[in-house]
């Protein structure tokens, strides 16, 4: 594709490329920093980021909340509910994740001592 | 009773997941009653997956909308070859969960009692809900049931070592289920759908081919992880060798097998039965893999002292030969796929009963001796005759001498990869073979033909509670190693089916 | 060195995944996939065959019920899996880490939070029993429950709470949410329905959609309470430390 | 208007998350990540999703920070020990 039209598509998906950066440095952090605590703030920037992009792959320009009540014509446009309804339950796994592995992360700190990768490594 | 048989798999995740939500509230004054109750469970969802994989053979795959509502509006429940295997999970499941009586309340506070046992039947419902479901998020909600439950049971004994392992079971874990999010997220965004077959039906009609491809390798990367494949399988001896025996059993035994009835069901559910993407590259590059992790595997477990961790390590070894032989398949022409996947399947069956069997002996003699080491249970085979016969059939079988049930499944891959052109990966596969043998012939030479070690004279057989179980698996062992038509019958329908093929299909020449 | 090596491949792997998305249709566009083809029906016979106002409650809690189940569990599992690394508070022998502390607890803050506290745990319930009609339901206000348990247990201490919310019925509490899923699944298939099914052909005509309504709510106030409770538990379990 | 809005937003999303990476201490990044948490639940609104701004609000925000609260406060601090 030509130049133009890559900053075309990176223009109308910009939602998409910040989804997926979004994705990278949440691995970046899993990867790369020795701390477990942050290794798991990471994790919860991979998860929120993939949450966004599905949610903005069910979002139509200038869609409203698909909720009828009151000021809802025949004519209005409503965004797709699905993504958001797998959404909410994914931040709720997403939570519970994140409770287990903090509470683990607890416990290996009353045995071993530190939270840190490289130093548990060693004590093995 | 077609009506009720209609509802059976749905009941199956009921009954666990009702089971497990009651047991904190029926067991709260009487703390070891749990264990009964956990057990009627089991038997009650025993009863509803056979009543279900019945109705399979007879009358063909179940399709139930839950809610009423006609599948790409609502969920679906596909129970079809591929499900039956939860068939092998609730019978798995009740006899761990009889096993478990004696050696948990061993192990763990009787505190934690209730605990594990709505921990066990909540690792058995995501497990059942995964292999029934025929939804792509559903399908990622009950892995993280699984999932989550399966960390949280190997941290539960208070040894120094476990939570380190249940973390980087966790780590690896929370990233696979991510790549499948990330992969169920990529094919809703092409195809505007989460039912499986629906989905399969559209991927044909739209242009992204790069989108579904990725989302192809995100579902095998996340798949892989969990079933502990060769560059990802670091997590999987630590966290098999340290949890309790019981739970070891059902991590081996069945939740590495979830990984790949996860890759069945995407590669062979979604893509093949779609037809728009030649994802050959991608298999074959798994098989590649396969092949290096079954030596990998053999390879370790020549090392290990621990003999939980031979076990271990074993089970990465196997579930290369599942892997090698479900990922022999050609684009264009499925019936040259046929015998490796009947092969890989029935691997998947015989592994699960061989693998509870070595865990649970394994469990056994650690309950009654205190000792995992195999330089510290020299001799003891005199001592627990029976635990020891067991293990030492179920050594065989999967070492794969003739007459157990080891022997068909490598039978098969071999003959599948040599008839695919595969010749390196059927050498692979028998050179790991001779590893395995060796490591086993080790095993069964220090229990039985060295002297009793002094600590060890004074240990007898293990309770009733853990033997039945290990002697109805071992006798299983040698009975579909020797009636071996009767887990055929049911396997080659399935492989038929997999691959796009009439049910009642016969490879030429027989 | 290996660093530097993560950071390449990470580079090349947001290449990948970029290109992957870029290439997909604009965001937005109402011709995409996603928005052509379920959709229309939800939008048409959503709010009629769903039983709410609010698209997403009828999609989570009729269309999509079997998702939401599994939601439900999925907090249990988490509760239950910190219950069994960490383990149960028992209030004779623990107490929390923020009265361990040395800090002074202000007096603005335990003055605010006594006023504010009984509005949050007002809004929550109004949150749960108004999903069907405005933004909210079951999830939402349940976690808004376990935040204003969680700013009472900080400022008022952990004894306090740990024995208002006593085990006898946070135990039944927690396991509301799959209870209720259960309860509303059995009705419908002794009524001869698929499970999960809200509009029973067996009750007699004129109230098919009132016990709907009752099974929907008991299901959203089921999703709310044990969602509330879970959280309170784990946020419990993991603040408790032994005492001297 | 809005499409700028969106795009100011989506780029601070960018910025807290690096932040939570960058930050070498763990209470400063958890605040950070509860920054980071409350962005994605304005990007919701504006995504016309409210139910999920709500529970990402709740979820996110609160219950999750204050968890990643309560384990600094019982383990470690800085990022290296």
């Amino acid at each position: 594709m030509s130049v133009s039209e890559l900053f075309y598509k990176l223009n109308v998906n910009f939602n998409y490329v910040v989804a997926m950066t979004l994705f990278i440095i949440g691995l970046y952090t899993l990867i790369s920093k020795p701390n477990l605590i942050k290794k798991f703030m990471g994790l919860n920037i991979m998860e929120t980021s993939i949450f966004l992009f599905i949610v903005s792959s069910g979002a139509i320009a200038g869609g409203k909340a698909p909720i009828f009540g009151e000021g809802v014509g025949p004519e209005t446009v409503f965004v797709n509910p699905i993504p958001q309804a797998l959404i909410l339950t994914g931040i709720v796994v997403a939570m519970s994740t994140t409770a287990l592995a903090l509470s683990l992360m607890i416990k290996l700190y009353e045995q071993c001592g530190t939270l840190n990768a490289d130093k548990l490594k060693e004590l093995k | 009773m077609a009506e009720f048989a209609h509802h059976c798999p749905v009941l199956m995740v009921i009954t666990f997941l009702a089971g497990a939500v009651l047991t904190p509230i029926v067991s709260k004054s009487k703390k070891k009653f749990s264990f009964w109750w956990a057990f009627f469970v089991s038997l009650l969802a025993l009863l509803f997956s056979s009543c279900a994989v019945w109705s399979l053979y007879t009358k063909g795959p179940i399709s139930y909308w839950l809610g009423g509502w006609e599948p790409p509006y609502g969920i679906e429940i596909y129970f079809d070859y591929i499900s039956s295997i939860t068939f092998l999970m609730t019978v798995l499941g009740a006899l761990i969960i009889l096993y478990s009586k004696k050696y948990i309340e061993h192990d763990i506070k009787e505190e934690k009692l209730p605990v594990y046992y709505t921990l066990v039947l909540l690792l058995l419902c995501g497990m059942v809900g995964f292999s029934i479901t025929g939804d792509m998020f559903n399908l990622y909600v009950f892995l993280e049931i699984l999932s989550l439950s399966g960390y949280a049971l190997i941290a539960i004994t208070e040894e120094k070592l476990t939570a380190m392992a249940s973390f980087k079971y966790l780590v690896m874990g929370a990233v696979s289920s991510m790549c499948v999010l990330a992969g169920v997220a990529l094919l809703y965004n092409v195809t505007g759908t989460l039912n499986m077959s629906d989905m399969a039906l559209r991927l044909q009609q739209f242009e992204p081919i790069a989108t579904s491809y990725m989302a192809l390798c995100l579902f095998v990367v996340g798949f892989c992880v969990k079933a502990a494949m060769f560059p990802v399988h670091v997590w999987l001896p630590d966290a098999h060798a340290l949890a309790p025996s019981p739970v070891s059993a059902l991590l081996s035994g069945l939740v590495i097998k979830v990984g790949i009835v996860g890759l069945l069901r995407v590669i062979y559910g979604i893509y093949r039965l779609g037809g728009a993407i030649d994802f050959t590259t991608v298999t074959n590059f798994m098989g590649w893999l396969a092949a290096i992790t079954v030596l990998v595997g053999a390879f370790f477990a020549f090392f290990q002292d621990d003999i939980k961790m031979i076990f271990a390590y074993s089970s990465i070894s196997n579930i290369g030969y599942i892997i090698m032989g479900i990922s022999l398949i050609s684009f264009t022409q499925p019936e040259r796929g046929y015998l490796g996947m009947v092969g890989g399947l029935i691997h998947i069956f015989n592994h699960a009963i061989i693998k509870s069997t070595l865990f649970l002996c394994a469990g056994a003699i650690i309950y009654k001796t205190g000792f995992r080491k195999l330089s510290d249970l020299r001799g003891i085979g005199k001592k627990m005759p029976i635990t020891c016969g067991a293990l030492t059939i179920a050594a065989l079988s999967i070492a794969g001498i003739p007459p157990t049930a080891g022997f068909i499944c490598k039978w098969f891959i071999v003959l599948g990869a040599i008839e695919f052109g595969r010749g390196i990966w059927a050498a692979a596969l028998l050179i790991g073979a001779i590893f395995v043998f060796a490591y086993y012939i080790k095993i069964v030479n220090a229990i039985f033909f060295r002297e009793p070690a002094e600590p060890i004279l004074e240990v007898d057989e293990a309770p009733l509670s853990m033997l039945i179980p290990i002697v109805i698996l071992a006798i299983s062992c040698l009975v579909f190693g020797v009636f071996a038509y009767l887990p055929l019958a049911v396997i080659k329908p399935a492989a038929a089916t997999i691959l796009g093929l009439p049910p009642t299909y016969i490879p030429p020449g027989g | 060195m290996k660093k530097g090596l993560v950071v390449f491949a990470l580079f090349l792997l947001w290449i990948l995944l970029v290109y992957t998305v870029i290439v997909l249709p604009p965001m937005g566009s109402p011709e995409n996939p996603t928005n052509t083809h379920i959709i229309p029906r939800y939008l048409e016979k959503g709010v009629e065959e769903g039983g709410a106002h609010n698209l997403v409650t009828g999609i989570i809690l009729n269309y999509r019920g079997f998702d939401t189940m599994g939601e439900v569990t999925v907090i249990f599992v988490a509760l239950t899996c910190v219950l069994a690394v960490l383990g149960r508070e028992n209030i004779l022998r623990h107490t929390s880490k923020a009265e361990v502390s040395s800090v002074e607890k202000s007096v603005i803050v335990k003055c605010v939070v006594r006023f504010l506290a009984p509005f949050i745990i007002l809004f929550a319930f109004y949150i749960i029993l108004h999903g069907a009609e405005s933004p909210g339901g079951g999830f939402q206000g349940g976690a808004i429950l376990g935040a204003s348990v969680i700013i009472i247990t900080l400022t008022f201490g952990f004894a306090l709470v740990a024995k208002k919310l006593s085990l006898k019925y946070r135990v039944l509490f927690e396991s509301a949410g799959p209870l209720s899923f259960f309860i509303a699944g059995m009705v419908a298939i002794f009524c001869g329905q698929n499970f999960l099914t809200y509009l029973l052909p067996c009750v007699a005509h004129t109230y098919q959609d009132f016990v709907r309504h009752l099974l929907l709510i008991m299901v959203e106030i089921g999703i709310g309470v044990g969602g509330g409770a879970a959280i309170s538990s784990i946020f419990l379990a993991m603040e408790k430390v032994e005492k001297e | 208007m809005l499409r700028s809005l969106d795009v100011i937003l989506l780029v601070f999303l960018l910025v807290t998350a690096v932040g939570v990476v960058r930050t070498k201490d763990l209470l400063g990044a958890s605040i950070i990540f509860s920054a980071y948490s409350f962005t994605m639940a304005i990007v919701w609104q504006q995504l016309s999703a409210p139910d999920l701004a709500l529970t990402e609000a709740a979820v996110g925000a609160g219950v999750t920070t204050v968890l990643f609260l309560i384990t600094i406060s019982r383990t470690v601090r800085r990022e290296d020990e």
